[in-house]
């Protein structure tokens, strides 16, 4: 692996940049594998790297039937947060932000994670009580949260229409900030290069298309397009597709997907320096490092595996962009796109071992799960290492849904992503 | 200087001339000029800055892909505030109108003198990918320096930054025959559908119908005609100025008409753009081609641009690009265009084509029209920076260099059949060698696609090329590929080399097609040399996807009508008026607008709240209670229905007698709860929360419909038929017995928890012996239409009495004295029954409700749950802060175990102390205890009441 | 905006005019009492998300108000048919 | 009853709305909020069914609408009757009769560019809507029942506390 450095990069230079390496080289699969990862998403990718980096253990190959990145990871709008209220979900989150922390210098890739401040809005009484429940929870959880009057949340973020005749007046905020962005891109990049270099095998191209088990249940590998691969383990990363995969096991999981959509501005100069989130009236934005305002619309209200959806979602999602944010109605929208969210009856993720000896899950994150890769990588790599989940994932069971042991954020306050 | 206003041709109105300024400087153009033409005759070729390394850019194309010339028209009056500027317009496309304001974007100071373009320097320093390679160390510097420096490298215009004082219309429409693209093939596909009879809407985005054939002056008569017959046709509507920007499911396209921004402002009325959203029963696409710019070392400089834009420069706006013009072509096109401008007046010097065999009747053409040719011969370079000053060529690109003084240069590339929209409908697409692109193949909906957009159509022929040959090796090369966004043909090749196979890696490693054009002039090119660079056929690549919209629209457009006050409805109740005229402040619940509570003079919250709830205890008090939700529920099976939904029994209860009913989820977890009333053996009036209402209904509707269809039960949604006044405090009865006829309100007659109906006021009414306050209370429930007048009687009614109107809050504190839980406050979507401390309210005996089997669930029935219990603090006057955690040791170090949080928490004016309600692990078995709950600088202890109620536990108010 | 078509009303209405309402035929249990915890958990949460032919639920809330179930294809999201609440599944 | 206390008259349906009849304009539309009526929401499992409850004849097919009565769906009907018009309440039968007289307002969009209005927020092919054809559909996001009275006259039927955003909504488009 070529060291990436400024100095590199001058260097570089004058050659033309002819002689950077390959960032990971193209494999193909072996015979088997000690583990095996199927989806090449953040998560995916970064369980290989934790495997090998943390564990020792580099015989792993990822699997993907795509382009690595190419999921969600690739299509999202990169909100990265952890002021979240139940002290499991805290937990699992901010051990996530405390990776993003020191990323892109641990993978030598400039992640950009950008802890520019995440703003979430109260609208009325009822988010106002929410907000403070979670701010107090976080502050005693060791979560940075606090709260911002009206006039603190619009120098935080001018754009911001608190004028109290608004529909939806802004009647105070939740400002975590340590919260902000990450290049979506990079993050799937930076672990496939450094994984690949520690001996990691990614195959693209190539769908899991079986699980082969043996008499006794347990895993013995996964067939693909490419044909049958050996396997001792075999962790399940693959996002929206999740329900498709577990029934090659013969599992059937709590599990839907459902389509949701993002969009993209055309780059202008700065004007937008931190992320907004406004629950009440559905909006979510950010302007990129480009220039681009991001843009998170809603779901389609129908399951489906089309990464498409419907136009009136968007006409919703900019009216409430333009609700809160006024100056943008002459903006103009440059792309829309859809990625495939798997959602949970209780909106928490599972991550953990499932019914069949050898292979894990790692899914439901539904709308909100790029904020969480390192850390749902790194406790997915534990949790296959050692054949027993990491005490913070412990609480994100399967058996949840069973005893009625719910994570269920949502219940608790009406929030996406 | 090189373009010029030729002296005759052209579509323009030579006799309206029309003044505009750019960056500040006047020019003059004439009607029927865009932007770009009447700039370009005017000499200016320099248009604007690219994006990462600020290179001079002039125009490439005059039509929707144009990369380049990206402009801000502000239509401001004289302030200079940006509310009327629209950033990263396409000057091709901005009509011009008298008095335009245009400026060039990313460029300090000046569009010539920018200092941005050291970065043009230092490009080599930039190549794809740069920023995931550094910037990481120190690791400080990232958020202190590097990235507020990338950050302010972002973007290309600026965004409007005042409220944008236009408004926006939109609609829906339907039609049998839906055309896109009003060139000559769509024109033709809209006149032969009209022949049908349906409903035909012909949509083009340019400002005249005619597509490439505005630029062909021997299909003026033909195009004439035809617009003509269209236009007869009662049945065919045509939209100019209007995008198609999406192809959604089942025929759905959307599309936005421009109104009136090609106007100048003051002769602007109405809506600016428009809104179409179209449901098709066929889609004819006919969105035309696109013609590929060539890649080679300096193909970027100002003057160098598509052959059709030079074309259409010349036919359709009477416009030279230069006075001495060379062609560089690899297709016939360009043959074509070079006689087509000859013929117009522009001084085409040569042709340069790196094809040897050039069909011999173009040859001859243009060798007649004194064209000088240069056949297998490829340009290698261009001179000049802010405009082309010559070029030079080779044979094949690498032989002997020759140069050639020219001062515009034209490329012909070929042709991309437009396929946006047919993606977008999930149509598939095939590789055409001919066309060097790809062509609809099946389509998913009821959908064609004809004209050049389909590939059905000569536009002669040509080489599909990655980039020309020439002498130098492709890193050392500036070749651009999307010009926008400053990716070159290296950083294609850097990309593969770097191990970014996908196609869909390489577009965003290096953002080629990510721009405001999204790659309109670029994707093909790209997917050629990536082609080159990975050694495989182009079909083995693949293509990016295709997204709406097929060019930027602007949000205030696809937000249809929720702008401003029509966001969204805010409800009001039919009393809201009299509470506004009276001084209420009112809060937002659900889309509700309450009242809240209803200072006099100059009191706080906190004063009202306590004056109104004293006068409810003491007196009375009224509440606008309208906006519960109210579901009749009718038929000889609703008892049994409701048994079966609510966690208590139903079937005893007798009419005229009342219930509070708790309502769970499948799941066990409490989702709504109201008092409901018995009318009659099958009728019950039933009452929800108010933001449940709805959601209420609709699980209602699921079960009766889906699960136990066979019940003869039916439910109406009554909440907005009945205005409710609830009218509580000792005093209630004696405020309303002199309104009411019909009902013997005497306490034995009428009973708390029971219904009466009779009159009130004159006007029916539903009265509701009830309290959500503890004291003795009726809720009036009067159809809609006659809740003020009611209102105002009961209020005049009162005065006698001391009448108190109150609002919300105090209906909390009132209810909070009680221990009245407020579901969604109290509760919240994890609490079940019990941990409510509702226990009572759950039908042991019913075999069955609704979440009855979850609550038997290991956890749901374990000890340690959460439980709704009192906390007083010890010192009276700390009123504890909804929301707070509470923990059994304050001194534990964060983080710290919590025990649970308070959930309503006020200071209780009669009680003269604060008073909170919390939800506390094992709450009841703490009765007693102490608890700490730890704030900002301080630590507030309190101690934990098993039970919720503060005020009157026996209950003995009610009873009188 | 899907159009679907309402087997009621017995023509394609705009998809804003309906409320998605889940899988099909996955009926209430008539004695939840009698299940195991797992076979609860399997009523209430275990759903087949499949990738292609799904059976589904729909309501045509603002229109005639009824439910009615709908086989959609949900990698393109084309329905194959509808049919009312209470026929077999098809 | 007190003689003190002075009852104000009757109120009208909408005047709380405070919404001003709108003459015709140039896009030849006049918006109007009807007097109030006497209306009911209908439920029983059959037509017969319910015409043998309330003595009136009652359209079968979804849509249609006949002497004030419209099938709104299988087992639905909205009544739109006179003011004052009481209908028997099916006590015991399996019907359901309520009365939502009060529940909402009619607005009445008149003109030549009527159907182009409510086509400016209803996502139903509004033009090739038939005469004398009522649906509950949708304007934007609120609920509406449609029903046309003639070629150039529509009633939409709203939720009171819907009627004024909608009334704005109808003014605005209308305006452009
Ligand atoms: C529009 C949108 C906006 C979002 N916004 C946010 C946000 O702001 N903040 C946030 O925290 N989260 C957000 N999310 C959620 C977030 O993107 C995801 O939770 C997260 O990226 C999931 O990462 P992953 O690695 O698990 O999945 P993915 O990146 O989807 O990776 C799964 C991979 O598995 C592969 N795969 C699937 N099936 C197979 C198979 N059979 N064989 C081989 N490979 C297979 C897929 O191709 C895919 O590459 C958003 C999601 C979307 C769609
Ligand atoms: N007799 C002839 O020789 C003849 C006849 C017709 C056309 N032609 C030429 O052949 C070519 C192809 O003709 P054609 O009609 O297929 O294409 P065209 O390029 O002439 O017309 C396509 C039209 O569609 C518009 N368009 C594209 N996407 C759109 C969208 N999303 N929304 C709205 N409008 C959109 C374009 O602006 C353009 O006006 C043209 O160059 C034309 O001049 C020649
Ligand atoms: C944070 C973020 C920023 C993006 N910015 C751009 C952009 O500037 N230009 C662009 O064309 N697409 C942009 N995209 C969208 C991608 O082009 C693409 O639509 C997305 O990755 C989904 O892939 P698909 O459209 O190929 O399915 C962005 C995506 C994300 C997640
Ligand atoms: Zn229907």
């Amino acid at each position: 692996m070529m060291r990436f450095s400024g100095l590199n990069l001058i260097a570089q230079a004058f050659s033309g940049h002819q002689a950077w390496p390959e960032q990971w080289p193209d494999k193909a699969p072996k015979a088997s594998y000690d583990v095996i990862i199927v989806g090449a998403g953040g998560h995916g990718l970064g369980a290989a790297y934790y495997l090998a980096a943390k564990y020792g253990i580099t015989n792993v190959a990822v699997i993907e039937k795509g382009w690595l990145g190419g999921g969600n990871t690739g299509r999202n709008t990169t909100i990265i947060r952890s002021n979240y209220l139940y002290d499991e979900s805290a937990h699992l989150y901010d051990h996530a932000v405390k990776l993003w922390d020191g990323l892109s210098q641990e993978l030598n890739y400039n992640v950009m994670y950008s802890k520019r401040g995440v703003l979430m809005l109260a609208h009325n009484v009822h988010d106002i009580q929410s907000f403070k429940r979670h701010i107090h929870a976080n502050r005693l959880n060791g979560v940075d949260n606090e709260w911002l009057s009206p006039e603190e949340c619009q120098a935080y973020c001018p754009p911001l229409d608190i004028s109290p005749n608004a529909r939806h007046p802004v009647l105070g905020g939740a400002l975590q900030r340590r919260g902000g962005t990450a290049r979506h891109d990079s993050v799937a990049w930076g672990y496939a290069r450094k994984a690949t270099a520690l001996g990691v095998d990614i195959i693209q191209n190539c769908a899991v298309t079986g699980i082969r088990r043996g008499a006794d249940g347990a895993v013995l590998g996964v067939e693909t397009e490419r044909g049958f691969i050996g396997a001792k383990k075999i962790g399940v990363s693959a996002a929206g597709n999740t329900s498709v995969v577990m029934n090659m096991a013969g599992l059937e999981f709590p599990l839907e997907s459902y389509p949701l959509q993002a969009l993209v501005s055309e780059p202008v100069k700065p004007i937008f320096p931190c992320v907004v989130m406004s629950n009440t009236v559905h909006a979510y934005i950010s302007q990129s490092d480009k220039g681009e305002l991001v843009i998170g619309a809603g779901t389609d209200q129908y399951t489906s595996y089309s990464q498409r959806g419907a136009f009136h979602i968007i006409e919703h999602t900019l009216a409430a962009i333009c609700e809160i944010f006024p100056i943008f109605t002459r903006m103009r929208m440059l792309r829309t796109w859809g990625g495939i969210v798997d959602v949970t009856p209780d909106r928490s993720p599972i991550l953990g071992k499932t019914p069949v000896p050898g292979l894990y899950a790692n899914c439901g994150w539904g709308t909100g799960g790029f904020k969480a890769t390192p850390g749902a990588a790194d406790l997915l790599a534990h949790t296959i290492a050692h054949d027993a989940p990491h005490a913070i994932n412990a609480p994100f069971n399967l058996d949840r849904f069973r005893n009625g042991r719910m994570i269920d954020e949502a219940a608790a306050a009406a929030v996406a992503h | 200087m090189s373009g010029y206003r030729l002296p005759a041709g052209g579509r323009i109105d030579r006799a309206a001339p029309l003044d505009f300024t750019f960056d500040g400087r006047a020019y003059r153009g004439f009607a029927g000029d865009n932007l770009a033409s009447a700039l370009v005759a005017s000499g200016q070729m320099l248009f604007g800055r690219s994006f990462k390394y600020h290179r001079p850019r002039g125009i490439l194309g005059m039509g929707t892909e144009e990369p380049n010339a990206l402009v801000t028209v502000d239509r401001g009056a004289t302030a200079p505030g940006w509310g009327r500027a629209t950033p990263n317009l396409r000057a091709p496309s901005v009509a011009l109108y008298q008095g335009l304001n245009a400026q060039s974007q990313n460029r300090f100071p000046s569009l010539r003198f920018d200092l941005g373009a050291v970065n043009d320097r230092l490009g080599a320093l930039f190549p794809a990918g740069f920023y995931n390679k550094t910037f990481m160390w120190p690791r400080s510097a990232w958020e202190k320096l590097y990235e507020p420096a990338i950050r302010r490298m972002a973007g290309l215009g600026a965004s409007p930054t005042t409220r944008d004082p236009d408004h926006y219309d939109a609609t829906y429409a339907h039609c049998e025959v839906l055309v896109v693209g009003g060139g000559l093939a769509g024109i033709e596909a809209a006149l032969s559908a009209a022949q049908d009879g349906g409903r035909v809407i012909l949509i083009d985005e340019q400002d005249e119908l005619g597509g490439g054939a505005l630029a062909d002056r021997a299909l003026w008569g033909e195009l004439a005609d035809k617009t003509m017959a269209l236009r007869r046709l009662g049945n065919v509507t045509v939209l100019t100025r209007t995008t198609a920007f999406g192809y959604y499911h089942q025929n759905f396209v959307g599309a936005v008409e421009q109104l009136t921004d090609h106007l100048a402002p003051e002769q602007a009325k109405g809506a600016r753009e428009r809104l179409w959203r179209i449901r098709a029963g066929e889609v004819v696409l006919a969105q035309g081609a696109i013609e590929r710019p060539l890649v080679f070392d300096g193909n970027d400089v100002p003057g160098v641009m598509l052959s059709s834009a030079g074309r259409t420069l010349a036919v359709r706006y009477g416009v030279a690009v230069g006075r001495a013009v060379a062609v560089m072509a690899v297709h016939d096109s360009g043959w074509r265009d070079a006689m087509a401008m000859k013929a117009a007046g522009v001084g085409v010097v040569a042709v340069i084509d790196l094809r040897s065999d050039v069909a011999p009747d173009l040859v001859a053409a243009a060798r007649a029209a004194g064209i000088a040719l240069h056949l297998g011969h490829a340009v290698t370079s261009v001179s000049g920076r802010h405009g082309v000053s010559g070029v030079t060529f080779a044979a094949n690109g690498t032989g002997h260099a020759q140069q050639l003084a020219v001062d515009a240069l034209l490329m012909a590339g070929g042709w991309t059949p437009t396929v946006h929209l047919w993606s977008h409908a999930k149509g598939s697409l095939r590789w055409d060698a001919d066309w060097g692109a790809y062509l609809p193949d099946v389509a998913q909906e009821n959908c064609r696609a004809v004209g050049a957009g389909a590939g059905a159509w000569d536009m002669g022929s040509g080489l599909a090329l990655g980039t020309l040959p020439g002498p130098k090796p492709i890193w050392q090369t500036k070749a651009f590929v999307d010009f926008q966004n400053d990716v070159k043909a290296r950083d294609i090749d850097l990309a593969v080399r770097e191990g970014m196979r996908s196609i869909e890696h390489i577009k965003r490693y290096t953002t080629n097609g990510m721009a405001t054009d999204q790659g309109k002039t670029s994707n093909l090119n790209g997917l050629q040399i990536a082609s080159g660079s990975l050694a495989k056929p182009v079909t083995d690549i693949g293509l990016t996807t295709f997204r709406p919209p097929y060019t930027p629209q602007t949000f205030g457009a696809l937000m249809g009508h929720h702008k401003d006050a029509l966001f969204q409805p805010i409800r009001k109740t039919v009393i809201d008026g009299w509470a506004a005229d009276h001084g209420a402040v009112f809060e937002n619940v659900a889309q509700w607008r309450r009242a809240r509570y209803f200072p006099q003079g100059s009191e706080d919250m906190h004063a009202a709240v306590a004056r109104e709830c004293l006068a409810v205890r003491e007196r009375v008090g009224m509440f606008d209670a309208s906006t519960l939700g109210k579901i009749e529920v009718v038929g000889p099976d609703a008892a049994e229905f409701l048994n079966r939904m609510y966690t208590n029994p139903w079937k005893a209860l007798q009419p005229g007698r009342c219930r509070y009913g708790l309502l769970l989820r499948e799941d066990g977890f409490i989702t709504d709860d109201g008092v409901s009333a018995r009318l009659a053996p099958d009728r019950f009036h039933l009452t929800t929360t108010t933001g449940g209402a709805a959601r209420v209904l609709a699980m209602m509707e699921d079960y009766l419909q889906t699960e136990w269809s066979d019940l003869d039960v039916w439910l109406t949604s009554t909440t907005e038929q009945w205005a409710v006044i609830a009218v509580q405090g000792p005093l209630a009865r004696a405020v309303i017995a002199p309104l009411v006829e019909g009902i013997d309100l005497s306490p034995s007659a009428f009973p708390h928890m029971a219904i009466r109906e009779g009159r009130i006021c004159g006007v029916p009414t539903r009265l509701f012996r009830v309290s959500f306050t503890g004291e003795l209370g009726f809720e009036v429930n009067v159809p809609a239409e006659h809740g003020r007048m009611v209102w105002q009687a009961i209020h005049a009614a009162g005065q006698a009495h001391g009448i108190t109107p109150y609002g919300t809050e105090t209906m909390h504190v009132l209810r909070a004295e009680k221990g009245y839980v407020i579901v969604g406050q109290d509760t919240d979507g994890t609490l079940t029954p019990d941990d409510a401390g509702m226990a009572w309210a759950v039908g042991t005996k019913k075999p069955d409700f609704v979440g009855k089997r979850s609550l038997s669930r290991p956890d749901m029935a374990a000890p340690g749950r959460k439980q709704l219990v009192g906390l007083l603090t010890e010192d009276p006057q700390d009123v504890l802060e909804e929301g707070a955690q509470i923990v059994a040791d304050p001194d534990q170090p964060v983080p710290m175990t919590m025990l649970g949080h308070v959930t309503s928490s006020y200071h209780s004016a009669t009680l003269g102390r604060s008073i909170a309600m919390a939800v506390i692990a094992d709450g009841r078995a703490r009765d007693g205890q102490v608890i700490h709950v730890p704030m900002p600088g301080r630590t507030i202890r309190a101690r934990v009441t098993a039970s919720t109620v503060f005020y009157d536990p026996e209950g003995s108010r009610l009873d009188v | 905006m899907l159009l679907i078509h309402c087997p009621y009303c017995e023509e394609d209405r705009p998809e804003v005019e309906f409320v998605y309402g889940g899988e099909a035929h996955i009926a209430r249990p008539l004695d939840p009492a009698a299940l195991s915890d797992e076979d609860w958990e399997h009523y209430l949460y275990i759903r087949r998300n499949p990738r292609g032919r799904h059976h589904e639920r729909w309501r045509h809330t603002h229109g005639c108000g009824r439910f009615f179930n709908a086989v959609r294809d949900t990698v393109s999201d084309r329905f194959e048919q509808t049919y009312k609440a209470g026929e077999p599944r098809r | 009853m007190s003689e003190a206390i002075a009852i104000p008259a009757l109120a009208v349906a909408g005047t709380d709305l405070a919404l001003e009849s709108q003459a015709t304009t140039a896009a030849g539309v006049a918006l109007t909020l009807e007097p109030p009526a006497s209306r009911w929401s209908l439920r029983a499992r059959t037509a017969d069914a319910l015409a043998a409850v309330i003595g009136r004849p009652v359209p079968a097919r979804i849509g249609e609408t006949r002497d004030g009565l419209a099938c709104l769906g299988p087992d639905e009907w909205l009544a739109d009757l006179p003011a004052g018009t009481v209908l028997p309440d099916g006590a015991g039968q399996p019907v359901s009769v309520v009365d939502i007289s009060a529940r909402g307002v009619v607005i009445r969009v008149e003109g030549a560019g009527a159907a182009r209005t409510v086509a400016s927020g209803c996502p139903l092919d509004v033009e090739r809507f038939a005469v004398g054809r009522a649906t509950r559909t949708v304007y934007e996001t609120v609920e509406v029942i449609l029903w046309r009275e003639s070629e150039t006259a529509f009633r939409v039927f709203v939720w009171r506390s819907f009627a004024p955003w909608l009334w704005h909504a109808l003014k605005a488009c209308e305006r452009a």
